[in-house]
C-alpha cells in the first residue's frame, strides 16, 4: 500500500483517506500557529514594556482570534475531513456558527446600547440584586449533608468582603500586603502591587517578576480602538470609581 | 390637548370596550390609536379569511359521487400579492410602533425626574427635593369577605398636572416592572442598573376629584385624578399586591405636599408613615402573620422580646438589633422566616431609622385597648411564626 | 422489533481484494438500503450532534464576550492570573492528540490494526495529560489561592469587584470542556477496547472510530478558542 | 404501486401483536426500537402530562374567579372555603405544599401549569408522538434513522418527567416557567426542588435534541425511492423544520439551565446582580431557546393542518412550495426575534432591531394561512372531526397570529407586555394552534395508529365544546389585558371579576370537551369498529399500509407513484374506503 500513500487522497471503500503527509503537515501548521499566537502575545507585551508603545486594544484581540480561526478551519477541513466530505455537513456547521453569531451579536448589542437615550441607563446602579449580601441559607438538611456556603457580606461586593476578612485576619495593612508579597513572589504571577501601595499611601516599590503580568489596559468597549497608557488608565479608573460612588 | 392624527378625542365604542377610554397622555392616546389601526387591519383580514373559509365549506361540501373540480395548484401572481401586501402593512406598523416607542421612552431634558425604588413588595418614589410620600390609600376591593389586614394600604404618589415627568427606576432585589396602565407604558425595574421612561401628566378636568384624608383623619375632596400602578413582572408571593396609586393634582397642592413632607416631623409619626408605605406589606402591627415577623408586642414578638433565630441562638430585639435588621437584614433570620428582606441601606436615612425605632417602641408601650384587639389574632400568629 | 443485522455480502472493494479481512463487519440495521447509507447517515447525525455541542459552548462564549465588554478591567486582570505556558502546553497536547486520532481513522481505513491501537493509546495518554495539567497546575493552585467561583471565592487581593465573574466563567468553561475531554476519552477508550479485543474496525467498518474522532476534534476545536480567550486576550 | 421484493414482509402481524404473556409484552414495549411503539408510548405519556398541566390550569382559573379568595383556602376535608388571606387557618393545599404564604400556592400552580405544559407536553407533543409514528411511514421507511437513539430519547424524556414530577411532589416551585433571575436563584433557597425542576427541563432538552437529530437525518436519508424533496407530505416539511430548530436552539437552554443550577448552588454570579452579573442576560439566554421553541410547538401543528385540509377536502394543497419554504423560513427567522420578549428590559436600539425582525415572522405565517384557505376552493369538503379541528385551527390560529401584531409593535407592546393580553395571545397560538391541531391529528390518524374507528358524533360534539370553551376562556383575556390586568396575579382589582368568571366557566367547558374525547378514545379502543386501511382517501404513504401498520410498516418497499396531494388524478369520485387500495392511475405524470 505504501506506494499509494504518496497520493494526496485515496479511497477506501468509497471513502476518502487523508494521506499521512497532509495530516502531519496540518499538525505542524497547527503547532506553528500556536507558537505564533503565543509569540504575538508576548511580543506585544514586550513592545509595550520596552518601548512604551501602547497598541490599541483590538490588535491583541484580532491577532489572537484570527489565528485561532485559522487553526479551527485547519482542524475542520483536514482532521475532521470536511474538505472531503459531503457539503451538507459543512453547511450544518456553518448554519450553526451563524446562529452562534446571532446569539452573541444581538445579546451584545442590547447590553452595549442601553445608554443611547439616557446615559444613566447604562450605569451600574449598585451591586444590588439578591439583597446586596450574598446570602444563601443552608440547603435543606434533609436533602444535603453538606450545605452550600453561606456568606453574609453586609452589603459589600464579595471581592471587597474577602479583602476585609483577610485584613482582619492579618491584623494590619502592613501584614496584609507583606503576606501578599510573599505569596505572589512565590507563585510568580501577581497584580500590580505598587499601584496598591501607592493607593494606600505607602511608599513601597516592590519589583515583582513580570512574567505573567502585562499592563492593565482598557478593553473592548471603552478604548478598543485607542492605545491606552496604563498609568493614565489607572488614573482614569480611580476617577471613574469616584464618580460612580457619587452617582449613587 | 394637542391630539395627533392617529388618536381621537372621542374614542370609538370599540376602543372604549378594549381600553376603557382612560388614556391619560398624548402618547397613550396615540398608542391606542395605533392599536385600533392594527385592530382594523387584522379584523379586515380575519373576516375576509373566515368568510371565505365558511363560504367554501358550504359551497364545496362533499356531495356523493361528485369529485372536486380541478383548479390550479398554485398561482404566482396571487401568491406574490398576498405576500407583498401584508409585508408592506407590517412595515407601516413597525415604523409607527417605533414612533410611539420614542414618544413613551424619550422625555424632554427639562422633565421633572422622579426616583422610583422597588423591592419585594413595595414602591417608593423620591421627589426632587428628597422627600417621599407618606400617604397611603385603602383599597376597597381588599375589604370584601376577608378581614382587613393592615398590610393592604397602598402608597399614593403625587404628581402635578400637565407636567413632563421622567422616571429613573432601580430595584433593590428582583426584577419588577412599573406599569401605569393609563399611560399605556411600562418598563422593567432592574437591580443592577437604572431604567426609566417618561410621560406627560394630563391637565385635570373639572370632574376630576379625589378624596383626601389628612393627618387627623379628616377627609376632604380635592381636585385630582387617581391611577393604578401595578408591578407587571412576576416577583414573588405578594406580586399581585405590589400596587400603588398615582395621584395627579394641581401644581399648588403638589408643591405644598412635597414641601410639607420635606420638613422634619415627630419621629413616631415619621416611623408610622414609613411603616405604612414601606414595611406594612410584610410586617403587621396587629399580630397577624406575614412574610416578616409582626411588630406587635405579643407571643415573643415586638420590641424588647427575645427572638429565636434560625441558627438556634436567641437575640434581644433592642435598638441595635432593629437597626441591623434594617441595614443588613439577612445577618440574622428569625426562626421560621425566609431571608426575603432586602437591605435598606441607602434607602432609609438615620432620621428614618430613628423614626421607625420610635414607632416600634411605641407599639410596645401601646395601651390596653389595642392589646385586646390583638388577642384575637394571637393563635394564628403563634402557629405560623 | 429486532434490529436485524444482515450479514454484509458485498464484495470487498477492488483495491482491497488481496487484503486478508481481519476486521469484523458489524452489518447494518435493516432499514438502510446498504452500508454506505448507514455510514453517511450516522456521520451526518454526528455532525448535527456536534452543532449542538458548539451551541452549548456558545453560552459560555456569549457570557465571556458580554462580560468582557462590560468589565474589561476585570477581564484584563483575570487573564493575567492565568499562566499562558500551561494553556499553551495543553493546546499542544490536544493538537497532538487530535493528530493521532485523525491518524487512527486513517489506520482503520487502511487496515493498519497495530498503528490504530498505538494512535488511540497516544490519544488517551494525551487526554490524561491534559486533565493532569489542568488539575495539578491550574485548578489546584488557583483554588488554593481562593480564586474560586461564586461564594467559594476567598482571594483577598482581587483588584476589581467583577473578577469573581471571571473565575466563574473560567471554571464553568474549562470545567465543561474538561468534562467533554473525559467523555471523548471514554468513547475512544471504548474504541480501543473493541479494537484490541475483536479487531472490530477496518476499511469497511470504521464508523465508530470516525465518529469518536469527530467528537474528539470538537473538544480540540473548543480549546483552540478557549486558549486565546482565557490566556492571551487581555 | 410497483414493488421491490428485496425485503418483503408478508406474514407479519400488526406492530402491537407481541409475544404472549404479560411480562414479555411489557418487556417488549420497554425495550422496543420500533418507532411506532415509541410514538404510542410518547402519546400516552404526553397526554398524561397534558392532564397534569390541565389540572393546574383549572386550579389557576378557579382561583381567579374571585379577586381575593384563593384556591389554597379550600379546606381539603370539608370542601369549604376558609375565607381569609391572612393565613391563620389555612389548611389544605398550603400545608400540603409547604408554602409560606397564601399567594405562593397560586404562584406554584401557574408555574406548574407552565412548566409541565411547555417542557413536558407541548414541546414533545406532536413531533415525539405523531412525528415518531408517522415520519418513517410517510417517508416509506422501516424506521427512523437511529432507532436505538430514539429509544434513548424516550427514556430521557421519562427521566426528565420523573424529575419534574418529583419536584412537584416535593411541593412545586414558584419561579414561573421562565425561571427569571434573580427571583429563581433566590426563591426557596433552602430547597432542592427548584434545582430539580431546572434539571428536569435540562434533561428534557436532551430528549428533544436527540429526536430532532433523528428526524433530520431520517428526512435526508430515508425517503422512499422516487420521493424527492418536493414529493414529501407537508407534515414532513414541518417536522423537518421543527427538528432543525430543536437541534440548534435546545443546547442553549441546556447551558442556560446548567448555569442557573450553578447559580443556585454556588452563586457563580453570571446572572446575579450582586456579583456584577446581569439578570437580563439570562433573559437573552433563555429566549434564544424559548422563542425558537415556540415554532417547535407550532410548526408541526401547521404541518398537520396542511395534511388535514388537503385530505378532507380531497384537494391538492394550494402553493405546495410556498408552504414548504415558509416552514423553513419560519425556522430560520425564529432565531432572529427572541428579543421581543424583553422589550421592556432592553436597550432602545436592540428593541427597535428586534421589533423590525419580529414582523418578518408574520410573513411566512400569513402565506401559510392564505394557502390553506385557497386549498378549500373548489374542494370536496367533508366536515368530520379532523376537518372541524382543522377549521377551528384556522379560526383560533388566525386570531392568535393577528393579535401578535400589537405585541411586535413597540409602542403598543409597552402597554400589553406581561398582561393578560399576552396570556390570551399565546394561548390562542399554543392551545388554539398546537393543541387543537394535535387533537385534529390524533383523530385523523387514530384509525391508522390503533386500527379502530371512533364514534364520529361524540367526537364532533367534543370538538365543538372544546372550540366554544376555548374561545370563552381566552377571548375574554384579551380585554382583561388591554384594560390593565397584569399576568400572574393571585389577587386583582374588582372591575375585572366578570371577565375572569366568564373565562373560568370557559375552562370548565374545555374540561368537559376533553373528557368527551377521552371517552370516545376509550370506547374506540375497547369496542371500536375495525378501521379500513384508508378511511379518508389519503394519498400519503401511511394510508398504503395496514391499519394498524405491520411491524416493518410495509409489505414491500413502497415506491412513489403519485404525489401526496394528487387527489384529482388519483381518487375516483365514487371512491369508498372499502375500495382500498386506490386504483392505480395510469395517467400520472
Amino acid at each position: 500500500m505504501s506506494n499509494h500513500d504518496t497520493h494526496a487522497e485515496e479511497h477506501a471503500h468509497g471513502h476518502p483517506v487523508v494521506s499521512w503527509q497532509i495530516q502531519l503537515g496540518v499538525l505542524l501548521a497547527l503547532l506553528f500557529f500556536t507558537f505564533a499566537t503565543v509569540l504575538f502575545y508576548n511580543a506585544e507585551s514586550w513592545v509595550e514594556h520596552a518601548f512604551e508603545i501602547h497598541l490599541p486594544g483590538w490588535v491583541n484581540i484580532v491577532g489572537a482570534m484570527s489565528i485561532a480561526t485559522v487553526k479551527a478551519i485547519l482542524v475542520c477541513m483536514f482532521f475532521m475531513g470536511l474538505k472531503y466530505d459531503k457539503a451538507l455537513n459543512t453547511f450544518a456547521m456553518l448554519f450553526c456558527l451563524f446562529c452562534v453569531g446571532l446569539f452573541l451579536g444581538f445579546s451584545m448589542i442590547d447590553l452595549d446600547t442601553r445608554d443611547r437615550v439616557e446615559p444613566w441607563r447604562k450605569a451600574e446602579a449598585s451591586l444590588g440584586g439578591t439583597g446586596k449580601s450574598l446570602d444563601s441559607p443552608p440547603i435543606d438538611a434533609r436533602f444535603d449533608a453538606n450545605p452550600s456556603p453561606s456568606v453574609s457580606t453586609g452589603g459589600l461586593s464579595i471581592v471587597e468582603f474577602r479583602r476585609q476578612q483577610k485584613l482582619e485576619e492579618k491584623g494590619s495593612e502592613e501584614a496584609f500586603w507583606s503576606y501578599y508579597y510573599k505569596k505572589h513572589a512565590e507563585h510568580q504571577h501577581s497584580a500590580d502591587i505598587n499601584n496598591y501601595f501607592a493607593k494606600l499611601g505607602y511608599d513601597h516599590h516592590v519589583e515583582l517578576p513580570t512574567a505573567n503580568k502585562a499592563v492593565p489596559r482598557h478593553g473592548l468597549t471603552p478604548g478598543l480602538f485607542a492605545a491606552v497608557d496604563p498609568k493614565e488608565a489607572a488614573h482614569d479608573k480611580s476617577a471613574d470609581d469616584h464618580s460612580d460612588d457619587s452617582d449613587h | 390637548m394637542n391630539i395627533p392624527t392617529l388618536a381621537s378625542t372621542n374614542a370609538s365604542f370599540l376602543q372604549r370596550i378594549i381600553f376603557g377610554d382612560n388614556a391619560a397622555s398624548e402618547a397613550a392616546a396615540w398608542s391606542d390609536g395605533l392599536f385600533m389601526m392594527i385592530f382594523w387591519f387584522s379584523a379586515f383580514f380575519f373576516v375576509l379569511l373566515m368568510g371565505l373559509m365558511v363560504y367554501f365549506c358550504i359551497k364545496y361540501r362533499r356531495k356523493p359521487g361528485v369529485a372536486a373540480e380541478p383548479s390550479p395548484h398554485h398561482n404566482l401572481h396571487i401568491e406574490i400579492l398576498w405576500t407583498v401586501v401584508p409585508s408592506a402593512s407590517l412595515l407601516v406598523m413597525f415604523v409607527l410602533g417605533f414612533k410611539g416607542y420614542a414618544m413613551k421612552t424619550v422625555s424632554p431634558t427639562d422633565a421633572m425626574e422622579l426616583k422610583v425604588d422597588a423591592w419585594k413588595w413595595a414602591w417608593k418614589v423620591t421627589y426632587p427635593n428628597g422627600a417621599s410620600s407618606p400617604e397611603t390609600k385603602f383599597l376597597s376591593y381588599q375589604e370584601t369577605d376577608i378581614g382587613i389586614s393592615s398590610g393592604l394600604e397602598y402608597p399614593i404618589f403625587y404628581v402635578p398636572e400637565d407636567t413632563e415627568v421622567k422616571l429613573r427606576m432601580h430595584s433593590q432585589d428582583v426584577i419588577h416592572s412599573f406599569w401605569i396602565p393609563e399611560f399605556r407604558t411600562k418598563m422593567d425595574v432592574i437591580p443592577n442598573r437604572y431604567t426609566g421612561y417618561g410621560f406627560k401628566t394630563p391637565a385635570l378636568r373639572d370632574s376630576d376629584t379625589v378624596i383626601q384624608v389628612d393627618d387627623q383623619g379628616i377627609s376632604s375632596e380635592i381636585p385630582g385624578r387617581d391611577m393604578w400602578i401595578f408591578c407587571a413582572e412576576y416577583c414573588g408571593d405578594e406580586h399581585s399586591r405590589m400596587a400603588a396609586t398615582l395621584r395627579i393634582v394641581p401644581r399648588e397642592i403638589y408643591d405644598e405636599k412635597i414641601k410639607f413632607w420635606g420638613t422634619p416631623k415627630d419621629p413616631k409619626v415619621l416611623g408610622q408613615q414609613l411603616w405604612k408605605t414601606m414595611c406594612a406589606i410584610c410586617h403587621s402591627i396587629d399580630g397577624s402573620p406575614g412574610t416578616g415577623p409582626t411588630w406587635a408586642p405579643m407571643n415573643g414578638y415586638g420590641f424588647g422580646n427575645m427572638a429565636q433565630m434560625d441558627d438556634g441562638t436567641e437575640m434581644m430585639r433592642d435598638d441595635n438589633y432593629i437597626r441591623q435588621s434594617i441595614l443588613d437584614p439577612n445577618a440574622h433570620i428569625v426562626s421560621g422566616y425566609a431571608p426575603a428582606m432586602p437591605s435598606f441601606q441607602g434607602q432609609l436615612s438615620d432620621t428614618d431609622i430613628e423614626g421607625l425605632l420610635a414607632f416600634i417602641k411605641s407599639l410596645a408601650e401601646s395601651d390596653s385597648d389595642e392589646q385586646e384587639d390583638n388577642q384575637q389574632a394571637d393563635d394564628s400568629a403563634g402557629s405560623d411564626g | 422489533m429486532q434490529t436485524t443485522l444482515d450479514a454484509d455480502t458485498t464484495p470487498a472493494p477492488a483495491h482491497l481484494a488481496n487484503h486478508p479481512t481481519h476486521w469484523r463487519n458489524r452489518g447494518y440495521a435493516h432499514h438502510w438500503k446498504n452500508r454506505d447509507e448507514d455510514f453517511e447517515a450516522s456521520k451526518f447525525g454526528m455532525w448535527l450532534f456536534l452543532t449542538t455541542e458548539v451551541l452549548l459552548f456558545a453560552g459560555i462564549f456569549c457570557g465571556y464576550a458580554v462580560f468582557r465588554m462590560l468589565y474589561p478591567d476585570a477581564w484584563s486582570n483575570g487573564s493575567h492570573y492565568l499562566d499562558w505556558r500551561f494553556g499553551a502546553a495543553n493546546t499542544v497536547v490536544l493538537l497532538i492528540s487530535s493528530w493521532t486520532v485523525a491518524s487512527a481513522v486513517r489506520c482503520a481505513q487502511l487496515n493498519k490494526q497495530k498503528w490504530l491501537k498505538i494512535n488511540l493509546i497516544i490519544t488517551l495518554l494525551c487526554a490524561v495529560l491534559f486533565v493532569f495539567i489542568k488539575l495539578k497546575f491550574e485548578y489546584y493552585v488557583k483554588l488554593g489561592d481562593g480564586k474560586a467561583p461564586g461564594t467559594f471565592f476567598t482571594y483577598a487581593f482581587a483588584e476589581n469587584p467583577h473578577e469573581v465573574l471571571w473565575w466563574s466563567l473560567y471554571y464553568v468553561g474549562t470545567g465543561i470542556h474538561a468534562l467533554h475531554v473525559l467523555i471523548g476519552a471514554s468513547l475512544l477508550g471504548w474504541v480501543l477496547y473493541r479494537s484490541w479485543k475483536y479487531q472490530a474496525y477496518g476499511p469497511t467498518e470504521y464508523l465508530m472510530v470516525e465518529n469518536s474522532a469527530l467528537y474528539w476534534h470538537l473538544v480540540d476545536l473548543v480549546w483552540i478558542f478557549l486558549f486565546p480567550l482565557l490566556y492571551l486576550i487581555h | 404501486m410497483t414493488t421491490l421484493d428485496a425485503h418483503a414482509h408478508h406474514d407479519e402481524g400488526s406492530y402491537f401483536s407481541g409475544p404472549p404473556g404479560m411480562l414479555s409484552k411489557v418487556w417488549q414495549w420497554m425495550s422496543t426500537v420500533d418507532h411506532k411503539k415509541i410514538g404510542v408510548m410518547y402519546l400516552f405519556a404526553i397526554l398524561f402530562m397534558f392532564f397534569l398541566g390541565g389540572v393546574a390550569a383549572l386550579a389557576v382559573r378557579y382561583e381567579l374567579m374571585d379577586p381575593v379568595r384563593t384556591v389554597q383556602t379550600l379546606d381539603m376535608e370539608t370542601g369549604e372555603m376558609i375565607t381569609t388571606t391572612t393565613g391563620e387557618r389555612l389548611g389544605g393545599l398550603k400545608d400540603i405544599m409547604g408554602a409560606k404564604s397564601a399567594n405562593e400556592v397560586y404562584n406554584r400552580m401557574f408555574t406548574l401549569h407552565g412548566a409541565v405544559m411547555v417542557f413536558m407536553f407541548i414541546v414533545p407533543s406532536i413531533p415525539a408522538s405523531l412525528g415518531n409514528f408517522f415520519l418513517p411511514i410517510m417517508l416509506g421507511a422501516k424506521d427512523v434513522a437511529f432507532p436505538r437513539l430514539n429509544l434513548l430519547s424516550w427514556y430521557i424524556y421519562v427521566t426528565g418527567c420523573v424529575f419534574g414530577v418529583l419536584s412537584i411532589l416535593m411541593g412545586g416551585v414558584d419561579t414561573g416557567w421562565t425561571f427569571y433571575t434573580p427571583y429563581s436563584t433566590t426563591t426557596d433557597a433552602d430547597h432542592w426542588r427548584v434545582v430539580l425542576m431546572i434539571l428536569a427541563a435540562f434533561i428534557l432538552g436532551f430528549s428533544s435534541i436527540l429526536t430532532g437529530m433523528n428526524f433530520v437525518v431520517s428526512v435526508h436519508k430515508l425517503r422512499a425511492p422516487g420521493m424527492g424533496w418536493f414529493d414529501m407530505p407537508l407534515f414532513l416539511w414541518a417536522i423537518y423544520a421543527t427538528s432543525i430548530i430543536q437541534v440548534l436552539a435546545t443546547p442553549v437552554i441546556g447551558i442556560t439551565l446548567l448555569l442557573l443550577v450553578f447559580e443556585r448552588t454556588m452563586h457563580i454570579g453570571i446572572f446575579d446582580p450582586a456579583m456584577g452579573g446581569d439578570p437580563v442576560l439570562y433573559q437573552h439566554f433563555f429566549w434564544f431557546y424559548s422563542h425558537p421553541v415556540v415554532y417547535v410547538m407550532i410548526l408541526p401543528a401547521m404541518g398537520i393542518i396542511s395534511e388535514l385540509l388537503a385530505i378532507h377536502s380531497r384537494k391538492h394543497i394550494f402553493g405546495y412550495r410556498a408552504i414548504a419554504f415558509s416552514s423553513l423560513g419560519i425556522a430560520a427567522v425564529s432565531f432572529l426575534v427572541w428579543g421581543h420578549h424583553i422589550f421592556t428590559a432592553m436597550g432602545e436600539l436592540a428593541a427597535i432591531l428586534f421589533s423590525g425582525l419580529t414582523f418578518l415572522v408574520a410573513i411566512p405565517t400569513a402565506i401559510k394561512v392564505f394557502n390553506w384557505i385557497a386549498t378549500l376552493y373548489k374542494g370536496s369538503i367533508v366536515l368530520n372531526t379532523p376537518m372541524l379541528y382543522a377549521l377551528a385551527f384556522l379560526f383560533t390560529f388566525s386570531i392568535g397570529g393577528l393579535t401578535g401584531l400589537p405585541l411586535a409593535t413597540l409602542a403598543t407592546d409597552l402597554h400589553l407586555h406581561d398582561t393578560y393580553y399576552v396570556v390570551a395571545h399565546f394561548h390562542y397560538v399554543m392551545m388554539g394552534g398546537t393543541v387543537i391541531a394535535f387533537m385534529g391529528g390524533i383523530h385523523h390518524w387514530w384509525p391508522k395508529m390503533f386500527g379502530k374507528m371512533y364514534n364520529e358524533k361524540a367526537a364532533i360534539l367534543g370538538c365543538i365544546i372544546v372550540f366554544i370553551g376555548f374561545n370563552l376562556t381566552f377571548f375574554t383575556q384579551f380585554f382583561l389585558g388591554t384594560q390593565g390586568m397584569p399576568r400572574r396575579y393571585a389577587n386583582y382589582v374588582d372591575e375585572f371579576q366578570t371577565l375572569h368568571i366568564i373565562s373560568t366557566y370557559g375552562s370548565w367547558l374545555l374540561l368537559l370537551g376533553f373528557l368527551i374525547h377521552l371517552g370516545t378514545f376509550i370506547a374506540s379502543l375497547v369496542a371500536g369498529e375495525k378501521a379500513p386501511p384508508n378511511p379518508w382517501g389519503g394519498l400519503t404513504l401511511e394510508w398504503e399500509t395496514e391499519s394498524p401498520p405491520i411491524e416493518h410498516n410495509f409489505h414491500h418497499e413502497p415506491v412513489l407513484t403519485h404525489g401526496p396531494y394528487d387527489f384529482e388524478t388519483t381518487v375516483p369520485p365514487h371512491w369508498d374506503p372499502k375500495d382500498y387500495p386506490l386504483p392505480e392511475n395510469p395517467s400520472r405524470h
